[in-house]
């Protein structure tokens, strides 16, 4: 009955788990530092299928360049609440040479680990649902709002640099040493926290699938194609997409925890205009509108790229991947994932013997 | 292993009925696969002169601090940004370091071996310090890293190093209060530059002070240190601005300025923000004259893309410059611009990466290894020739002992020495030794 | 209302606070004219870069995010022209004549790297503005800052000022800055021309009806696929301009283009896509605004104030001042 | 036994100076089909704007089953008081399936929570299979949308609309771009389903009209010129001077 391309795409559990049976065996494969690595990214795929949610396959046309903030927002959390463990509930040094003598208020709550986790998930969604509720009440689209959503990042990044005595300033939050008594950096916890990562993003993964699978995905993609035919059938997209919003922002503030414990720091550099633009380019890069597993690719491949053409040229890596991103940009319109569809879709359509020929729309 | 298992899977499947879209799947398969099978030969490589050794062993010694290679070379790691909004600073330091290891492999090396560099680029992004200098430590094992520029660079490398017990080498001033044991400081301590240029500038230009800087971790905590003094020595701070980092246009700060009508401004704006600074100085009419400006931030490279003719007049405060008259500095000057071409010209920074190299080879000598514990203990008290003058490593806090030097900028773009300290100053990172530090150094005594 | 005038005490420091806390307290006659002419300078200089942005994008909605590239590249050139004169031209009065020399060429040159952009990769791309957004800033932006970086080395270049535009006009106790005249004039001069081509002339007319009915103009015989080179090729000229009059006032190096492009954006954001004039009342409010806001906070909390005030104004506005219809923008 | 369901109140639309609908008294009664036929610019299309609330009314009221008030409604909000709305253009999903399409159009709870919870019920599997034969395009429910023909995206758009149980149903020209074979069966699609809801058509196509109307408004410069059976609204004079031009007394 549901005959949509994701859902074809997902029918096969065997490969499926064939994917996760291989994230679940590269503690084993790979040196600390790789897997270390390996994990950032699947952090990174975290966020990138919230992004997907929102941009990619559903209630298109909203593109944010503003999730750098929400995944700032978790990762500060978290790391507000490893730092005070780190210096024992004594005020953390950079706020003794700012002149402060008493844990700020904001501080308060990051001193519980549970609290400060729910707070990475939470603050990113409140902000993110005031922000969506205005503008997308208000009708604001398309370029408008990602042209907003960069400038709110320069205020959350300009805010943050300049209240140096609340959030480290420039140089961020970092130097962590437990958390929940277990050393952060000795390699057993590393490893546990990729295979967190692998969970979450397993969990992250099956639950935004779950949700987009049935009618609710199907209203989505409604208004995606027609958001104004949607508001005649009785829909109010403003509401759907502000959840949407709101949901990806909370799915990047888990994103960013994930980060922070495996990584050690957080800085604004993560949160501006440039790493805000990298995530939209992972999710681009991966394609495959609304596949969800599309974004993981992307996230996954980028960053790997990245990472070996700056390990293995260092002084030009940024030729290579410049290249490579204007290459599957203008050669590859629906991402690596779509030379993938495109490639089924023909080996398909030739074996078609259906009476009824389907014509692909022009999407 | 896995390559194999991914094949069998695929045949497994062709006897089934196989749906195309199982390949969209096998795509992800290979992929993964592939990004371990790289990984896994990058680090093959990296090990490539342990072969007996597991990966999980490489670490776990590196990690208990032998990081000896049995090689006929030593790795290094250099870890600069050499992309971003830092590499117009940074890439000068990073070639005075490779000047050093050229220098250091045709003299013959350290212990008889050559040094290796591992290249790095932290891409002005601090994270990314942290991520590629826990990879020189646990992929390269490299014997020391040199590298970094901001401070906030360095406190992402420092727990890493400290974690893996690396060495770094910090080529760059900076606002002290921090002592690792894992990290060589070959710049200058705030007690080394900014203390001393502010008692200059009392005695020699006034005591009415504006305060400039952009909005970071090293402008605020030196300025705290000079209100301090300031209020210590009674003089007078008629105002205090923080720009943001790249800021472009001080027409309102200039005003700002014009209307306190200070003696002296004392600035510690980064990179960028100086030319666009003292551009707009200058059109604005505020000459060396009205009110002078000391930086210390701006050193010779800096002064090329201001414009000499801009900043001439202005002073510094450094421990080193292009014209510092010593018979090392003269032939540093000598190779680097052999090495880098007449245009190029020399400055602080690059000098304190320069000299960190050697430092470090010098330790490592008389270690015997490069085993880090060893070197850390052999550095105590090292001395070397610097160009800009012997330079000491205190083992209290692994800072060295230098000379400080206010200078002024000429219309030929270099700086000429006003004065400069009787001897190598101490350094005192945590500005214990200064009465009207106590607040401040006392908030961070643990 | 005017009753409510006697402030409570408690109120006063929010009062001297707004008033700027110096010690003079009040603010002159005179800090209210260098302000509003620091503002307008400002507005200026936001114009200029942004003027290229309201064809690019504004016109044919096409974001280009290596735009704050083409800036870089308009300020090089002026430093090789530069260069190129310290080598041919004797030191004599003619050796100014270099920066008027940069204006031009920066212009030519910027239109050619936005011809090559054009054909290589922006016209793929029209029916896809969001992912000429990647394209632009993952791609192009990276590997332009890397070229200029391997040409020019990473550190600054330094740009000396014609020294007809150093010092400034003086009335009474106030200097206004050369410069910053030249700028305010160089960007009307550019505004004026970009009108006249646009609203004067047969080719601008083209350029204006394929922008606002591409089929019409289609069967109309005008050659749409020049058009849009040209349109993109003028918005690029100009943009170089801008980067060349920045030399004046702040640092050349790779990385310059970014400190301007969301700037750049929000203008023409503000000021409402497609339109002109638009674009001139955003940047002149942007930048009074931007400059009253530092004078009584400072720089970074003025920064924020602005850009809050902007994304309240989209809420109110959400199409910006002028609304103008055009290509896709439904 | 026909009753008025919906009644417009001296409405005016005006854009900018521009009185598209100026200051209207018009009513639609039940069990009706209602066209509304006038010159290019006579402000039919706006009509069907200002009832479903795409276009704001500048003034007056609209009020449905004489009690509730819809001028200050959202337009999904207006859609849940049981009034729906054809597009000119066939406006469908052409990514999601024929019965996707329907799925999504059916009447439902459609807030967001009830939506993540839907589940299919027997009733609804059978009132949209009952839909898809009625439209004809049984065979053709897990085709993309998009790859049908011209009528069958506007059957389907019909379809749409009727499965969201409307009391009032607008259609603007839906038998536009069909062929002769296509009007007639939508003609007998429209006369069905206005045997329990009013249904108000905006058409251009007169042969349309005269089969099948029930009332016939003529508008004329935002306002009703006239309104009737069609063949009083043929030999109406006005009507005539309006569609022919003025005629020289």
């Amino acid at each position: 009955m549901q005959n949509t391309i994701y859902q074809k795409l997902l029918s096969n559990k065997v490969i499926f788990s064939l994917i996760f049976l291989i994230l679940l065996v590269a503690p084993m494969l790979l040196s600390d530092f790789r897997l270390n690595l390996l994990g950032k990214f699947l952090a990174f795929a975290i966020l990138a299928i919230g992004l997907d949610l929102l941009w990619g396959g559903y209630t298109g046309g909203v593109l944010s360049l503003g999730h750098g903030i929400y995944f700032g927002l978790g990762a500060y959390c978290m790391a507000m609440y490893l730092k005070l463990e780190a210096t024992g509930g004594a005020i953390p040094d950079f706020m003794a040479w700012s002149g402060m003598s008493e844990l700020p208020l904001i501080w308060i709550p990051f001193q519980y680990p549970i609290l400060a986790i729910l707070l990475g998930v939470i603050i990113p969604a409140v902000v993110a649902f005031f922000l969506g509720y205005l503008t997308f009440r208000n009708r604001i689209s398309g370029v408008y709002f990602t042209i907003l959503s960069q400038a709110l990042v320069i205020v959350v990044v300009t805010l943050f640099i300049g209240s140096q005595n609340l959030t480290g300033g420039t140089s961020g939050l970092t130097n962590f040493e437990t958390l929940f008594g277990f050393h952060i950096n000795a390699s057993s916890t590393q490893t546990a926290f990729y295979w967190i990562t692998v969970f979450i993003l397993g969990a992250v993964f099956f639950f935004s699938r779950m949700l987009v699978k049935g009618r609710f995905g199907k209203v989505l993609i409604g208004i995606r194609d027609g958001e104004n035919r949607m508001r005649f059938l009785g829909y109010n997209p403003s509401a759907y997409k502000t959840f949407i919003y709101t949901l990806s922002a909370a799915i990047a503030g888990l994103a960013g925890m994930l980060f922070v414990l495996q990584v050690g720091i957080i800085s604004p550099t993560m949160i501006g205009i440039i790493p805000s633009i990298e995530m939209v380019l992972w999710v681009a890069l991966g394609g495959g509108r609304g596949t969800l597993i599309g974004p993981i690719i992307g996230a996954v491949f980028v960053n790997t790229a990245k990472t070996g053409f700056s390990e293995s040229y260092p002084e030009y890596w940024t030729y290579f991947l410049g290249i490579l991103f204007v290459l599957v940009v203008v050669f590859l319109p629906n991402g690596l994932t779509g030379l993938f569809e495109k490639w089924n879709e023909r080996r398909k359509n030739k074996n078609v013997s259906n009476s009824i020929r389907v014509e692909k729309s022009v999407s | 292993m896995l390559v194999y298992s991914y094949k069998q899977n695929n045949i497994e499947m062709g006897g089934k009925e196989m749906r195309m879209q199982n390949l969209f799947y096998l795509l992800i398969v290979g992929l993964l696969t592939s990004f371990m099978v790289a990984c896994s030969a990058v680090d093959n490589a990296a090990n490539a002169d342990q072969p007996e050794e597991t990966e999980e062993n490489a670490v776990t010694d590196n990690i208990e601090g032998s990081s000896e290679d049995e090689g006929d070379t030593i790795k290094v790691g250099i870890l600069h940004s050499l992309s971003g909004t830092m590499a117009i600073s940074e890439t000068s330091v990073q070639q005075a370091e490779l000047l050093a290891i050229k220098e250091i492999n045709e003299n013959g090396g350290v212990l008889g071996k050559q040094l290796e560099p591992v290249i790095e680029d932290g891409a002005s992004d601090w994270p990314t310090f942290a991520e590629k200098a826990k990879k020189l430590l646990q992929q390269d094992n490299v014997a020391t890293i040199f590298g970094g520029w901001t401070s906030a660079s360095r406190k992402a490398m420092l727990p890493v190093v400290e974690e893996n017990n690396g060495l770094l080498f910090y080529p760059v001033q900076y606002e002290g209060m921090e002592a690792s044991p894992n990290i060589f400081y070959t710049g200058a301590a705030p007690n080394q530059q900014i203390v001393p240029a502010v008692n200059w500038l009392l005695e020699n230009r006034g005591d009415s002070f504006f305060l400039l800087g952009s909005d970071y971790v090293f402008p605020r905590t030196a300025n705290a240190a000079i209100k301090a003094q300031l209020n210590a020595e009674g003089a007078e701070i008629v105002g205090e601005e923080y720009t943001p980092l790249g800021h472009t246009d001080y027409n309102t700060v200039i005003a700002k300025i014009k209307s306190e009508n200070p003696d002296v401004i004392f600035n510690t704006l980064n990179g960028d923000s100086n030319v666009a600074f003292f551009k707009q100085l200058k059109d604005a009419g505020v000459s060396s004259e009205n009110i002078i400006v000391l930086s210390v931030s701006v050193a010779e490279e800096e002064i090329k893309g201001i414009g000499a003719d801009v900043i001439e007049g202005h002073l510094t405060s450094w421990n080193y410059y292009q014209t510092t008259d010593t018979p090392a500095n003269e032939e540093f000057v000598a190779n680097y611009k052999a090495e880098y071409g007449e245009d190029a010209v020399t400055a602080d920074p690059i000098e304190a990466g320069y000299f960190g190299v050697y430092l470090w080879a010098k330790a490592v000598e008389k270690a015997g290894t490069t085993e880090v514990d060893k070197v850390k203990e052999a550095a105590k008290g090292i001395t070397f020739e610097a160009p800009n003058g012997t330079v000491i490593i205190d083992g209290d806090n692994q800072h060295v002992y230098k000379t400080v030097r206010i200078g002024e900028v000429q219309s030929d773009g270099m700086i000429s020495e006003l004065w400069h300290s009787d001897e190598a100053i101490k350094p005192d990172p945590y500005l214990k030794e200064y009465e009207w530090a106590k607040d401040l150094s006392e908030s961070l005594a643990e | 209302m005017i009753s409510d005038l006697s402030i409570k005490k408690e109120n006063m420091g929010a009062v001297n606070f707004l008033l700027h806390s110096g010690k003079k307290g009040l603010i002159g006659l005179n800090e209210i004219i260098l302000t509003l002419f620091n503002g307008i300078s400002l507005g200026s200089i936001l114009l200029l870069i942004a003027l290229g942005l309201a064809i690019t994008f504004g016109l044919m909605n096409v974001i280009n995010m290596a735009h704050g590239e083409l800036i870089m590249a308009g300020a090089y050139i002026t430093y090789v022209i530069q260069h190129i004169f310290m080598d041919y031209v004797p030191p004599t009065q003619y050796y100014d004549l270099y920066f008027i020399v940069s204006i031009p060429v920066a212009l030519v040159v910027a239109a050619g790297i936005g011809v090559l952009l054009e054909i290589t990769l922006i016209r793929h791309l029209y029916k896809r503005p969001l992912d000429s957004l990647l394209a632009t800033w993952g791609g192009v932006g990276l590997i332009l800052q890397q070229t200029a970086r391997s040409i020019f080395g990473a550190p600054n270049v330094g740009v000396i000022s014609p020294s007809f535009l150093s010092g400034g006009l003086e009335v009474g106790s106030l200097i206004f800055p050369y410069s910053r005249l030249f700028i305010l004039g160089l960007a009307i001069v550019c505004l004026i021309s970009i009108y006249y081509y646009f609203y004067r002339t047969a080719s601008g007319r083209r350029v204006r009806a394929v922008m606002q009915n591409r089929q019409m103009a289609e069967c109309l015989g005008v050659s749409t696929r020049k058009v849009d080179m040209m349109t993109f090729a003028i918005g690029s000229g100009f943009t170089g301009v801008a980067g060349c009059a920045l030399t004046l006032l702040g640092a050349i190096g790779p990385t310059i283009g970014t400190s301007y492009i969301i700037d750049a954006f929000m203008v023409v954001v503000v000021g409402g896509v497609g339109a002109l004039f638009g674009a001139v009342a955003g940047a002149f409010g942007i930048g009074i605004f931007n400059t009253i806001f530092e004078y009584v906070t400072d720089a970074t909390i003025g920064k924020v104030l602005i850009f809050l005030l902007i994304i309240a104004f989209l809420q109110w506005r959400p199409s910006g001042l002028v609304m103008f219809r055009s290509r896709s923008l439904d | 036994m026909s009753q008025t369901v919906l009644e417009l109140k001296k409405v005016l639309v005006d854009f900018n100076g521009f009185k598209a609908i100026n200051k209207l008294y018009f009513t639609v009664n039940s069990n009706s089909v209602h066209f509304v036929i006038g010159p290019n610019g006579a402000g039919k299309t706006t009509l069907l704007d200002v009832i479903c609330g795409k276009t704001k009314a500048t003034d007056g009221q609209i009020t449905l089953q004489k009690q509730r008030e819809l001028t200050k409604l959202r337009e999904d909000q207006i859609v849940h008081q049981g009034i729906s709305r054809k597009f000119q253009t066939p406006s469908i999903f052409q990514e999601l399936t024929v019965l996707e399409n329907l799925e999504v159009a059916m009447k439902q709870k459609k807030n967001l929570f009830s939506m993540i919870k839907a589940k299919w019920t027997n009733e609804q599997e059978s009132r949209i299979n009952e839909m898809l034969h009625l439209i004809g395009l049984y065979l053709a429910k897990d085709q993309p949308a998009g790859s049908l023909a011209h009528g069958q995206k506007q059957w389907l758009e019909i379809a749409m609309v009727l499965m969201q149980e409307p009391d009032i149903i607008l259609l603007d020209e839906p038998i536009a771009g069909m062929s002769k074979k296509e009007r007639n069966k939508t003609g007998e699609l429209i006369t069905k389903i206005a045997k329990n809801r009013a249904v108000l058509i905006v058409e251009h196509d007169m042969d349309f009209v005269k089969k099948y109307a029930d009332i016939v408004s003529v508008m004329h410069e935002g306002q009703l010129l006239f309104e009737g059976t069609m063949e009083q609204v043929q030999s109406d004079p006005k009507v005539r001077e309006v569609y022919l031009g003025r005629k020289v007394d």
